[in-house]
């Protein structure tokens, strides 16, 4: 490289000149290692006590979400059918909500997308690296990628850092020549494919609703609808959820991204639409 | 997570010309999950005296019957109303009795005094009193809600204004605390009327 | 002779305990008996971790006319166990209408010490006279035993100067001569230690009772210490002073 | 299925008793009064807190960035009262960092060597957004040993709009109207949240817009609010202005300094 | 009137065991944060304090700036308390100590001045202070500075929380008390007057103020003499003022928040708070 040729080095100093290359360059990632604690200092317990819950309140990580997505036939014609996946849009550190409109739904390809949850910035990094790979296997076997391609080359890049503290919950979907696919992959390096799917502390709400509502064949109109208030009702309940749901359907010809609606907005809609008064009347 | 975020919830008071306003959000959760949104932290101690209690929500329920027992002992030794000054003496003596196992919640008490004069003060967990003139918070919420108050209070507000002042700083802060919220209820107090009103607040 | 070993306290949250650098007199003690009385001499720093506390405090604490205790380790054990013991020897001899003997209050003092010695971190020297034994110097270290000495030092300095004592002590000292040895060791316990410093102390006990005397580091008097002169550290072409 | 609930106790309730229980009967034989007196292993601490805190509004053609001059250790002495935590990197891009001192410094080479080298590259500046994700990747390169500090950037874009874009530690990226970071960030977030983001008033009430003039004034109102209630926030206010179009203009306004 | 059985059944009542500490949630909370949580951040008071004695009596001040963690509980705290009409005492540490301690003392001091008849000691109110703060072996975190002029001329004691007192002719504490120490070691002289002193003491303490996160806002003086003793009320120094006033004012007009239900609950005005009729 042009290091070398500017002037002659001995052998010490050629660590020097590899170590402002990987300074100055964008290292190439598959033999790139990060920078490692002294000996003897666990990862994971270091984070904790430096960044974890008892640390400064805007020195956390950014954590916690709700994502969902599921796969549905068209019931009429006039429907296209799909994936639908939808997320809130809140990043909160301990109890401090670092920001209110993240966008946790990250492209893979122009037909496959991503969702974050979890560490946020580990799902932006590691999603961003996925999205590299696809491009190229694109240019290099001139067909897209399968959904269930991509999701192994994420668990699999996972896997090499397990046990490091990486805290990713992701959900690969896509439209691909095998049919509508959603992959869930974890920091863990599970992988697994299913139909309905939800990751985030506010899952377990989203799962109520989903189980409860989900019909395999549904109109895109009841889809949307149902995954905006299984989003709506686990930002009710989980505080580590909120802000806006954003929302996107993957068709078998393209994939839409609809505009955010405010969870709040969303949850006054639904107490009108049932009748109920969720007014706490005030009292002595 | 801190002990005192475990149920979550906050509370402020502001003093403006002979009238004081409290206010104090809904929720009451454990640790990420919301358990109920109808829960307030603001409680009647007399007529023109209120006492908000934040923190762990089981202490700050015990306290609550301290606080009302000693209350109704003073009135019935004393023969007259409390004040505030003097319910938050009570208050600090209780929280500093438990000096070396304290109840994890820090009271705050707000009202008018016999010449209606506004008495806000707010305590740290073993009662150490702090009764500045303009306004205290306490709860997960504190330090976003003091930084706003900071701006938004102004000398001598009358009812009216001091009531916005008030809901604006606790939505604010609702906004960015994920332990409170869902709901928040604002009490004005002046001399002849307490005012309660439920304001439209996030419900995520 | 004992060092007492630097005992840092945490804090725990839980019951609000957060305490800051405990104040103890790192100090020297050096005390020699002479016929006739005990001579007592102190340095007067008190320190909390790295920061003088006080420059000029008396270690020489008098509980009666001819009897003195000095005291080193943590001042607030000290001081407690101080007032204490001198509660106990001012009533004993106000029941008795006769002063109490130095050893009956050097085991006053060792009751205490040795009863609490696992919470308290205490190491005094009681020096006095009375008309049965004459003057008499006992010292209770840290385990909180007694035995009476004839020339003794205590406290982080006294390392320092045991060679020195050792070598000066002859039996029939002198009052002066006794009063030179222990301001002298004083001085350079002084130079040497850290945590012990400022004006030195110097206490003559005997029949007559207990006559107190300063030194100040400003004032003619104050021992001196002639270290030898230091080589240069930079080459000879180079303008320097020692 | 590890569940990503992001709290630390994830145990059901039953085990969470159980332990709870265990520990009353730990406490009760051991209280920490009695075992406290040994003295703890230091714990090798690679980072340290030197205070102070950053704040940046970005509006349709101008961004502003503020941040106090106050480097505090172990917040209570004061080491310098003129800390540069601003760093203007070239004239449409401004690094703000605040936390560790030590990592501040070494982001800000960081950035500016990548800069040097794209200048030699391409022989044009980077672009705001360009930079933005250089940062985000260059946070994360640290993943295992991070940066303790909370970043934020800001800056023209391309399209000459103003540009804030706020990092968590480890690089966690996203471009905002109005952001902060650092000790005081708690107390003006909330702030700029009500009125920049009118996000707590009713629908109906006025709104004024977000002239750079009012930026100003709130980000110099909010660091006043902030200098009154937190301790290691003061002495002076570094403000830096950058607009389409015009060179950027520093700027500093006086503040508490008690 | 009340009635016997309440009073006898509030007298065992928990309302008060004789003023002793109620430890029954103190295994608890030592177990709850051994569940990894954090225990509640106490109002400290990081603060300067200074006294310095002169020719005819003494000067004590103190900062009023109060914090939990890094936020300003309190911006003008109370640090200058008053034991009897010629004996103060100024606090650092644990805020809620300090009160209570210093509550404690001047109760004492006034009922051991109203039985003996003769003006309190300064050395009796650190003798007190002491054997208190000894007893609990420096769990209550109360480091004071106890002055004042009694029938014997002027003393200035300090009295740490672990029962250690010494005298001083002049002494700070407290965080900001590096700085304050600096600036009293350069310029005391013994035999002062009584604006000398003032002077120094006002200097030290800017001095803390001004070098210290922890201690500001205002500052407030005592000067105790024989014969009459000055409370100097809250005097803010330059750089403690804000240097500029806001920019924009906040105003909300009725109508900013939404307000979705509302009650109001009337009293009539009554003059007196008795209700004994």
């Amino acid at each position: 490289m042009w290091g070398e040729t500017f002037d002659d080095f001995e052998s010490e100093e050629r660590e020097l000149a590899v170590a402002k290359q990987n300074f100055m360059h964008e290292p190439a990632n598959m033999n790139f290692t990060f920078p490692s604690l002294p000996l003897g200092i666990q990862p994971v317990e270091f984070m904790n006590s430096h960044f974890g819950a008892t640390a400064a309140k805007n020195m956390k990580f950014r954590k916690g979400t709700t994502t969902l997505a599921f796969v549905y036939e068209p019931a009429t014609p006039a429907d296209k059918g799909g994936i639908i996946v939808a997320v809130d849009s809140r990043a909160s550190s301990g109890e401090y909500i670092s920001s209110k409109s993240v966008m946790k739904i990250l492209d893979i390809g122009d037909r496959m997308v991503a969702t974050m949850a979890g560490g946020a910035a580990d799902c932006q990094y590691w999603t961003r690296i996925v999205a590299k790979y696809c491009t190229l296997y694109e240019l290099r076997e001139k067909t897209p990628i399968t959904v269930s391609a991509a999701s192994k080359y994420f668990a699999n890049a996972l896997f090499g850092y397990r046990g490091k503290g990486l805290s990713v919950g992701s959900m690969v979907a896509g439209y691909d020549k095998k049919g509508p696919q959603i992959f869930k992959v974890d920091s863990d390096g599970d992988r697994c494919s299913l139909k309905v799917c939800s990751v985030g502390s506010g899952s377990l709400n989203a799962y109520g609703i989903l189980d409860n509502h989900y019909k395999p064949k549904m109109t895109d109109e009841e889809a949307r609808k149902l995954g905006l208030r299984a989003i709506m009702h686990a930002t009710f309940r989980d505080s580590g959820s909120g802000g806006v749901c954003n929302l996107c359907h993957i068709t078998p010809t393209e994939k839409i991204r609809l505009p955010p609606m405010d969870v709040s907005k969303l949850w006054y809609e639904f107490a009108d639409e049932l009748g109920r008064d969720i007014v706490y009347d005030p009292r002595e | 997570m801190s002990i005192m975020s475990y149920t979550g919830g906050t509370v402020v008071a502001m003093a403006g010309d002979e009238c004081v306003c409290i206010a104090s959000d809904l929720r009451i959760g454990e640790q990420m999950t919301t358990i109920a949104t109808d829960e307030k932290k603001v409680h009647k101690v007399s007529d023109k005296v209120y006492v908000g209690l934040a923190g762990f929500q089981s202490d700050a329920k015990t306290m609550l019957e301290k606080i009302l027992f000693r209350k109704n002992l003073y009135e019935l030794r004393e023969n007259r109303k409390v004040r505030p000054q003097i319910l938050s003496e009570m208050i600090s003596n209780l929280c500093y009795q438990h000096r070396f196992g304290s109840y994890f919640t820090e009271p705050l008490v707000a009202g008018l005094d016999d010449q209606n004069k506004p008495y806000i003060c707010c305590m740290d967990t073993i009662g150490c009193v702090s009764a500045p003139r303009d306004f205290v918070a306490i709860g997960t919420g504190q330090e976003y809600l003091l930084g706003v108050c900071e701006n938004f209070w102004q000398e001598n507000m009358k009812p009216e204004e001091l009531f916005e002042a008030t809901a604006q700083s606790i939505l604010s802060c609702l906004e960015r605390d994920a332990a409170s919220g869902w709901g928040a209820v604002v009490y004005t107090i002046t001399k002849d009327k307490v005012n309660v009103s439920t304001i439209k607040s996030r419900m995520d | 002779m004992d060092t007492m070993r630097e005992e840092k306290r945490n804090a725990i949250p839980a019951i609000g305990y957060y305490p800051q650098e405990e104040i103890s007199t790192g100090t020297t003690l050096i005390a020699m008996e002479y016929n006739g009385g005990v001579v007592v001499g102190t340095d007067s720093r008190t320190s909390a971790g790295s920061f003088i506390t006080s420059r000029a405090t008396n270690k020489i604490t008098p509980i009666t006319d001819n009897l003195v205790v000095c005291r080193s380790g943590s001042a607030a054990d000290t001081q407690a166990i101080a007032d204490i013991a001198k509660y106990y020897i001012e009533t004993f001899s106000m029941m008795e209408n006769e002063n109490v003997t130095i050893y009956r209050a050097t085991q006053i003092f060792r009751q205490f010490l040795y009863n609490y010695r696992d919470s308290l971190s205490a190491s005094v020297l009681v020096a006095g006279y009375d008309d049965k034994l004459g003057g008499q110097l006992y010292a209770l270290p840290i385990g909180g035993f007694v035995t009476r000495q004839r020339s003794t030092a205590s406290g982080s300095g006294s390392t320092f100067v045991q060679g020195f004592l050792d070598s000066k002590w002859r039996p029939d000292l002198t009052l002066e001569e006794c009063k030179a040895i222990v301001k002298q060791a004083v001085g350079l316990a002084v130079f040497r230690d850290g945590s012990s410093g400022g004006v030195v102390r110097v206490a003559t006990i005997d029949k007559t009772g207990t006559k107190l005397e300063l030194f100040r580091p400003d004032k003619p008097g104050f021992p001196s210490v002639a270290p030898p002169k230091g080589h240069l550290s930079f080459p000879d072409h180079i303008e320097q002073s020692v | 299925m590890s569940n990503f609930t992001g709290i630390t106790a994830t145990m059901n309730p039953l085990a969470e008793m159980a332990q709870f229980k265990q520990n009353m009967r730990e406490v009760a034989a051991s209280p920490e009064w009695r075992t406290s007196k040994l003295i703890e292993r230091q714990r090798w601490n690679p980072y340290s807190m030197e205070g102070g805190s950053t704040a940046a509004i970005s509006g349709d053609n101008f961004a502003i960035v503020a941040s106090d001059t106050r480097m505090t250790q172990n917040d209570i002495n004061i080491l310098t009262r003129d800390a540069e935590k601003i760093h203007v990197l070239n004239d449409s891009i401004i690094l703000s960092t605040s936390g560790f001192y030590g990592d501040v410094i070494q982001l800000r080479k960081v950035l500016q060597s990548r800069l040097h080298k794209y200048r030699f590259d391409y022989r044009a500046d980077m672009s705001a957004d360009l930079c933005a994700e250089l940062l985000s990747r260059n946070l994360y390169y640290r993943r295992f040993f991070p940066y303790y500090t909370g970043a934020m950037l800001a800056g023209i874009d391309e399209n000459g709009k103003g540009a804030v874009f706020s990092y968590d530690p480890i690089g966690c990226i996203e471009r905002l109207g109005y952001s902060a970071s650092g000790a005081a960030e708690p107390m003006i977030i909330p702030f700029l949240d009500c009125q920049i983001g009118h996000v707590t008033v009713a629908e109906d009430y006025e709104k004024p817009p977000l002239t750079i003039e009012r930026a100003i004034s709130l980000m110099k109102d909010a660091f006043r609010g902030a200098a009154e209630r937190e301790i290691s926030t003061g002495d002076k206010i570094h403000l830096v202005i950058a607009e389409a179009g015009k060179p950027i203009v520093q700027k500093f306004l006086p503040l508490r300094e008690d | 009137m009340v009635s016997t059985e309440v009073k006898n059944v509030a007298a065992h009542m928990d309302m008060d065991r004789g003023g002793a500490f109620d430890f029954s949630n103190c295994i608890r909370n030592q177990a709850m944060c051994k569940m990894g949580a954090k225990a509640p951040k106490l109002t400290s008071t990081g603060t300067t304090i200074v006294a310095v004695s002169y020719k005819g009596g003494l000067v004590m001040g103190a900062d009023s700036r109060a914090t939990a963690g890094n936020i300003i509980a309190d911006k003008h705290c109370e640090k200058v308390h008053k034991l009897t009409e010629s004996i103060y005492a100024c606090g650092a540490g644990t805020a809620a100590d300090l009160d209570q301690v210093t509550k404690m003392l001047s109760g004492n001091l006034r009922l051991l001045e109203l039985n003996t008849g003769r003006k309190a000691r300064v050395i009796t109110a650190l003798r007190q202070a002491k054997q208190h703060l000894f007893n609990y072996q420096g769990y209550i975190g109360a480091y004071l500075l106890i002055g004042g002029v009694d029938p014997t001329g002027p003393h200035l004691y300090m009295c740490s929380a672990n029962g250690t007192t010494m005298a001083f002719p002049f002494t700070a504490q407290g965080s900001g008390s590096y700085a304050a120490i600096t600036i009293l070691e350069r310029d005391f002289k013994v035999d002062m007057t009584k604006e000398e002193a003032e002077k120094l003491v006002q200097r030290a303490l800017e001095a803390g103020m001004h070098g210290d996160n922890a201690s500001g806002n205002s500052l407030n003086l005592v000067i105790i003499e024989p014969k009459e003793t000055v409370f100097k009320g809250p005097i803010v120094p330059e750089f403690c003022k804000r240097p500029e006033p806001n920019d924009l004012v906040y105003k909300f007009k009725t109508g900013a928040t939404k307000v979705l239900k509302n009650k109001t609950f009337k009293y009539d005005i009554i003059e007196s708070m008795d209700i004994s009729h």
